[in-house]
């Protein structure tokens, strides 16, 4: 991975622009942070896959994004609701089980989805909303139009074939699709190398003569390029790509906690990456440039450190779905 | 109502075959809803499915008659996503085994959608899909699944019987805004019957009495519906009234006519176009166990498959299907009908079918299918 | 039989966790056979897939105690193909959820090469399924596909209650020559137990009498079997005996000892991990219904999952489980017992509960799970 | 496809070699073709799905294997049943739904499988029979045995996620397997350009490292050097390869007849192919080399006619099974 600063140079966004992609950055790092503080209070009942660490990968590919066009995202969906634009309240809600959650209290923090933001669905079963992501597009290019489809997943979901049924389906019908693959090298305590042949993960596109763009993962510029250019292509009709980026979870697979302890990480690896934190490095490069001062970056951590408290004071006053309430809505 | 042996009684009326009468439902469908399309491994092939595509892909256009990769996981996803953007996707499985590649996306995805977003999320789906039988089809290929789909909450199953119920259940599938299994089984492809040939939707609201009578109530699905007529049929003229109705919807259940009926007869057979253990029939006679206990006159029966998978060999699958013989026989002795009678209806029921090879649905048909 | 609360009364015994139970009969099966071999996601963790696979990868290396890739389907058939050779694979899915994505394999290659061979292959394998509850695990991930599985002719499905039988039931599941399903309920690998130390395989032979009573049967499987005890125990000391049975093996079949007990005893109750409708109860009742028909003295009732999708929010998984409080009140209504022992029987057993998280099977476990 | 003589230079393989392969071929074409011509009386009462055109991949691939080494195969499995060894009484009896047949009438056609002849399985579902393959030289390496196994498909197969996971389990834990491609351009009615993006068919490998050999699958020669190739990699525990070659379905895809009257395939396709024919050519070569007389071949035709003749009466003679014997071999 890079640990150098990222280049704001080549990039034609305003300071307006790559202040506001920073705030997002530090936002979904602040949220999940707070969710692994509070965790252990044992009032959020369901698990938790955090996102800390890979927060470059979820804001670099909304960022280009229109509010119509939709995306859909796995079990680790924390970051992709929020870059996106789902609502911070009702998915602290969801995640506590309160009828105020974005489900209702139905799905848990696996299951976000936000209609008004583009949030179609997160699911927890791993490569299940690829295919979910092509009849989207599909739908756009049936109703003629010019939206496009987000698909979220890790490097595990490049071994189950509904991921290289749908490269296929894509390709062969051509679709305004985005296959968004986060590679952070693990599925929950196994390497890559345990599960993959060694080769460029990208290189499963060639299968299907599916484009590829690739971006450092951890460079939140460098991500939202390679996904415009994706975007674009779909949004003009020519069809999905696939942008491929590498990052790394820092926290452990479900849960809280770091679980670096287990082994299963080679020493040193976990800090390497944090050196290249996708946050920090963002913020050392915009302090440089002179776009960011220290007053700014502080008003915008208090800024979201309120939201947080907000939205966690509000999900935990909120009312639980009433039990009967059960029954509900198993038929339209 | 069907008209078993083909033979309608009124000849001003249209007669379809059941595949006819799905190609109509789909035409009438696609033609009045721009959302609703068909997918499939076929969709385009020049022998239209069975017969139940043919003429669409000319109409609509390869956009609207979508010819699909051998991806069912993928498509059927596909299909789900498709459906939440407020599309109406109509998938079709030449044979019902190839949806157990996308049991994933059944089961969690479709069935669960509206469910885990408190109602927002909506998946307009229908799937068909062909449960296969005869012609030493053998066992991957006729199968008879509505078990399966039927134990999953969020899912609709429906299992047709008759050309009528083809085209105005398939119409009443694609309006609906929830995922339905359609379940069709090869047989009521070629039966024929009346259908009416307007836009006529029917609701997916439970089975239809088919004959009434008050000596025993019998529940029959899809193809297993043409022979428990059959049989009841031979049964009204030797004075034994049967109750006969034709499931059409597997779930959601309804069954509140049916035990109304149970609770009347005190006698209750279910025939099974799939296995009779852990099939729809155990169900049936459970509820009907639990909630009619007090009127039943007689052990409640089961009829279906035998425990075992599907053999291929013609002379395995005689022993292997259910036919009105069997089912007049159970009836005879669910009603403690001498046995004088209940051989003479075996062999009466039995007569009319010697010259036909158990393994085809109809003496014209010349394999292979 | 398994301890209620992990008291056991002997306390000279040894005692192991569910968990621990599988690891030793895992070990010892590995050990003994060389053909063994354990494959799945998650194989190698450090974790030990909920310490069920603890240890084993240090002792007998990957060659044996293979990860696998995210690939349920090619390793499943992958399986299907060592047992054709004579291998003895136990693969492991953490969540039932990710065998649907294997279903093709297990319902067509799995279940039915034996028979189609004529007897010929033989697939000695076993799939452990983990069915996990509790902690908002929600509607993909909590999900008892028991009655799924027990449709299918050719699978064995085991549904172990206790430490011992996971460990004898699956030594017996190992040496077994046919595909089994193990499903493993999440919170009979914490539940501790007597566990016999040596390699004494349990054959899968059926339903095991936990407890005798005459004046009502009561048939429960995997983890409800502990909430059933807990009522029946407590029944006892009101007088009402419950001839408790823990199913164990759902497929196939083995009714013939609880039909014989409902002929006694007249009434019938049944207690489904998974869903009331559909599910095993439905078989199991229906069979009653027809098989000991004349002797039954009330309505049989069954008692499973409310027919929805499992909600993640504690507060709607308060009214979707069944716990002993309804059996006990579910049985006081069918052997007609007085309003006012009901009451306090449900008040009873809720008493030990009331400090207990719904969510979570013991207080001194921390989430997530 | 190529159409010129098979080049019989370059090849070690002896005359009896060559004139064993030779005699293979046509006998599966003759067996093929005897099926077609009977069919009709409806006494096979279950689906064929002939290989006349593609007898040069079965036994070119077969031939290069043991009798211990093991095959699968697909609903498509005549011809890779006979090429392997495996029993034609048997077959021919299966086929009718007799006691006798390979799997004593309960499979069909789609079934066919020798354990003596090393034929493990054959299954009707698209893709279904790889992921058995794999596990086949899985219990190779576990059991320290020299063998390789091979598994058929066909270029629809390629869409079905099953392979590419299959694939991908192969090449990282290196199994003795070759994954044998005959694409024969149409799934059923579906040409390959409405079903997969237009590239090299075998690049799919690419995404998981297999190594590829690729030959005219109308050249026996040709193909058997290909697999060879591949099967002696397996052998020395170097891994899996994918062996694909073009071929050309000649009949309907289900059924005895022909139907290019229906117009799914481009006129004229058929006849080019037919041009190019497996057996055909082969003899040509060889009686040009001089290595075939007409009396040889005429003698070979005539003894395979002899054995079909007998295979097929004693098929008809053949008891049904008892029908309560439906119930046996559920359970072990
Ligand atoms: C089909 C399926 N198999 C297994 C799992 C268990 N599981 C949950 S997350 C996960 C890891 C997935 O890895 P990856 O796709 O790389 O995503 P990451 O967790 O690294 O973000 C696994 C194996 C699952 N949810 N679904
Ligand atoms: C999973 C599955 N989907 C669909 C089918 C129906 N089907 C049977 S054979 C076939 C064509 C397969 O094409 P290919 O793999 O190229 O083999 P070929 O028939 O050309 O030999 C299809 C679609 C099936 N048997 N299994
Ligand atoms: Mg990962
Ligand atoms: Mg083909």
């Amino acid at each position: 991975m890079k640990t150098d600063l990222i280049s704001l140079e080549g990039s034609d966004l305003s300071t307006e622009d790559l202040l506001r992609l920073y705030r997002n950055l530090l936002r979904v790092r602040l949220i999940e942070e707070a969710i692994a503080a509070r965790y252990s209070a044992q009032e959020m009942r369901c698990p938790v896959h955090l996102s800390v660490g890979q927060e470059a990968a979820a804001v670099g590919a909304c960022d280009p994004l229109t509010r119509e066009d939709r995306i859909v995202s796995t079990h680790r969906c924390h970051g992709h609701y929020l870059a996106k634009g789902g609502d911070l309240t009702r998915m602290i809600a969801e995640i506590h089980g309160r009828a105020t959650g974005c489900c209702g209290g139905r799905g848990g923090s696996m299951h976000l989805f936000d209609d008004d933001a583009g949030v179609v669905a997160s699911v927890p079963i791993v490569g299940s909303s690829v295919p979910l992501g092509l009849g989207i597009a599909l739908a756009f290019q049936q109703q003629g139009l010019p939206h496009v489809a987000v698909a979220f997943f890790g490097d595990g979901a490049v071994e189950e074939g509904a991921l290289h049924e749908s490269a296929n389906l894509a390709v062969v019908h051509q679709l305004p699709l985005v296959f968004f693959l986060e590679n952070n090298l693990y599925s929950v305590y196994t390497p890559l190398q345990d599960r993959q042949p060694e080769r460029p993960l990208a290189r499963f596109a060639s299968a299907h003569e599916l484009p590829v763009e690739e971006a450092d993962g951890n460079d939140v510029l460098a991500v939202r390029r390679a996904t415009a250019v994706a975007v674009e292509r779909a949004r003009q009709g020519e069809g999905p790509t696939l942008v491929a980026v590498n990052t790394y979870r820092w926290r452990e697979h479900c849960g809280p906690a770091y679980d670096d302890h287990l082994g299963y990480r080679p020493e040193g690896e976990l800090a390497k990456w944090q050196a290249a934190c996708p946050v920090a490095r963002f913020e050392k490069a915009l302090t440089e440039a002179g776009l960011l001062s220290k007053e700014h970056q502080e008003s915008f951590a208090a800024a979201c450190a309120a939201e947080i408290e907000t939205a966690f004071r509000v999900a935990l006053q909120a009312p639980f779905p009433r039990p009967e309430s059960a029954t509900d809505h198993v038929y339209a | 109502m069907p008209e078993v042996d083909g033979k309608p009684k009124d000849r001003s009326k249209r007669i379809l075959t059941g595949a006819q009468a799905i190609v109509e439902a789909t035409e009438q469908a696609m033609e009045r809803h721009p959302e609703v399309f068909l997918l499939g491994e076929g969709a385009q092939d020049p022998k239209g499915i069975f017969g139940t595509t043919t003429g669409l892909l000319e109409r609509f256009g390869p956009q609207r008659v979508m010819e699909m990769p051998l991806a069912e996981n993928a498509f059927t996803g596909m299909a789900i996503g498709a459906a939440l953007m407020g599309q109406r996707p109509l998938v079709v499985h030449q044979r019902v085994e190839f949806s157990l590649l996308a049991m994933e996306q059944l089961l969690n995805n479709a069935a669960k959608m509206h469910y885990v977003s408190g109602g927002k999320h909506r998946v307009p789906l229908v799937i068909r899909v062909v449960v296969g039988r005869g012609w030493g089809q053998g066992p991957a290929h006729s199968q008879s699944l509505e078990s399966l789909f039927s134990a999953v909450p969020g899912l609709k199953v429906v299992l047709p019987s008759n050309a009528a119920d083809l085209k105005g259940l398939l119409l009443g599938a694609i309006e609906d805004d929830n995922p339905v299994v359609f379940i069709e089984h090869r047989w009521t492809h070629y039966a024929t019957g009346h259908v009416p040939p307007g836009y006529a939707p029917l609701p997916l609201d439970g089975p239809r009495r088919l004959r009434e009578g008050g000596d025993v109530t019998v529940v029959a699905s899809s193809y297993m519906t043409l022979e428990a007529l059959q049989a009841a049929n031979a049964l009204a003229n030797q004075g034994i009234g049967v109750d006969l109705f034709d499931l059409r919807v597997a779930r959601p259940l309804q069954l509140a006519e049916i035990l109304a009926s149970v609770a009347r007869t005190g006698r209750l057979l279910t025939v099974d176009l799939g296995s009779s253990s852990f099939g729809l029939g155990a169900e049936i006679v459970a509820r009907a166990a639990s909630e009619t206990f007090d009127s039943l006159k007689a052990a409640p029966r089961r009829l279906g498959l035998p425990d075992h998978p599907t053999p291929s060999s013609r002379a395995l699958a005689e022993v292997f299907y259910i036919r009105s013989p069997q089912i007049g026989a159970a009836i005879c002795d669910l009603v403690g009908a001498k046995p004088e009678l209940r051989g003479q209806l075996e062999e009466e029921l039995q007569a009319g079918r010697d010259d036909l090879p158990l393994d085809i649905p109809h003496p014209s048909f010349k394999g292979p299918f």
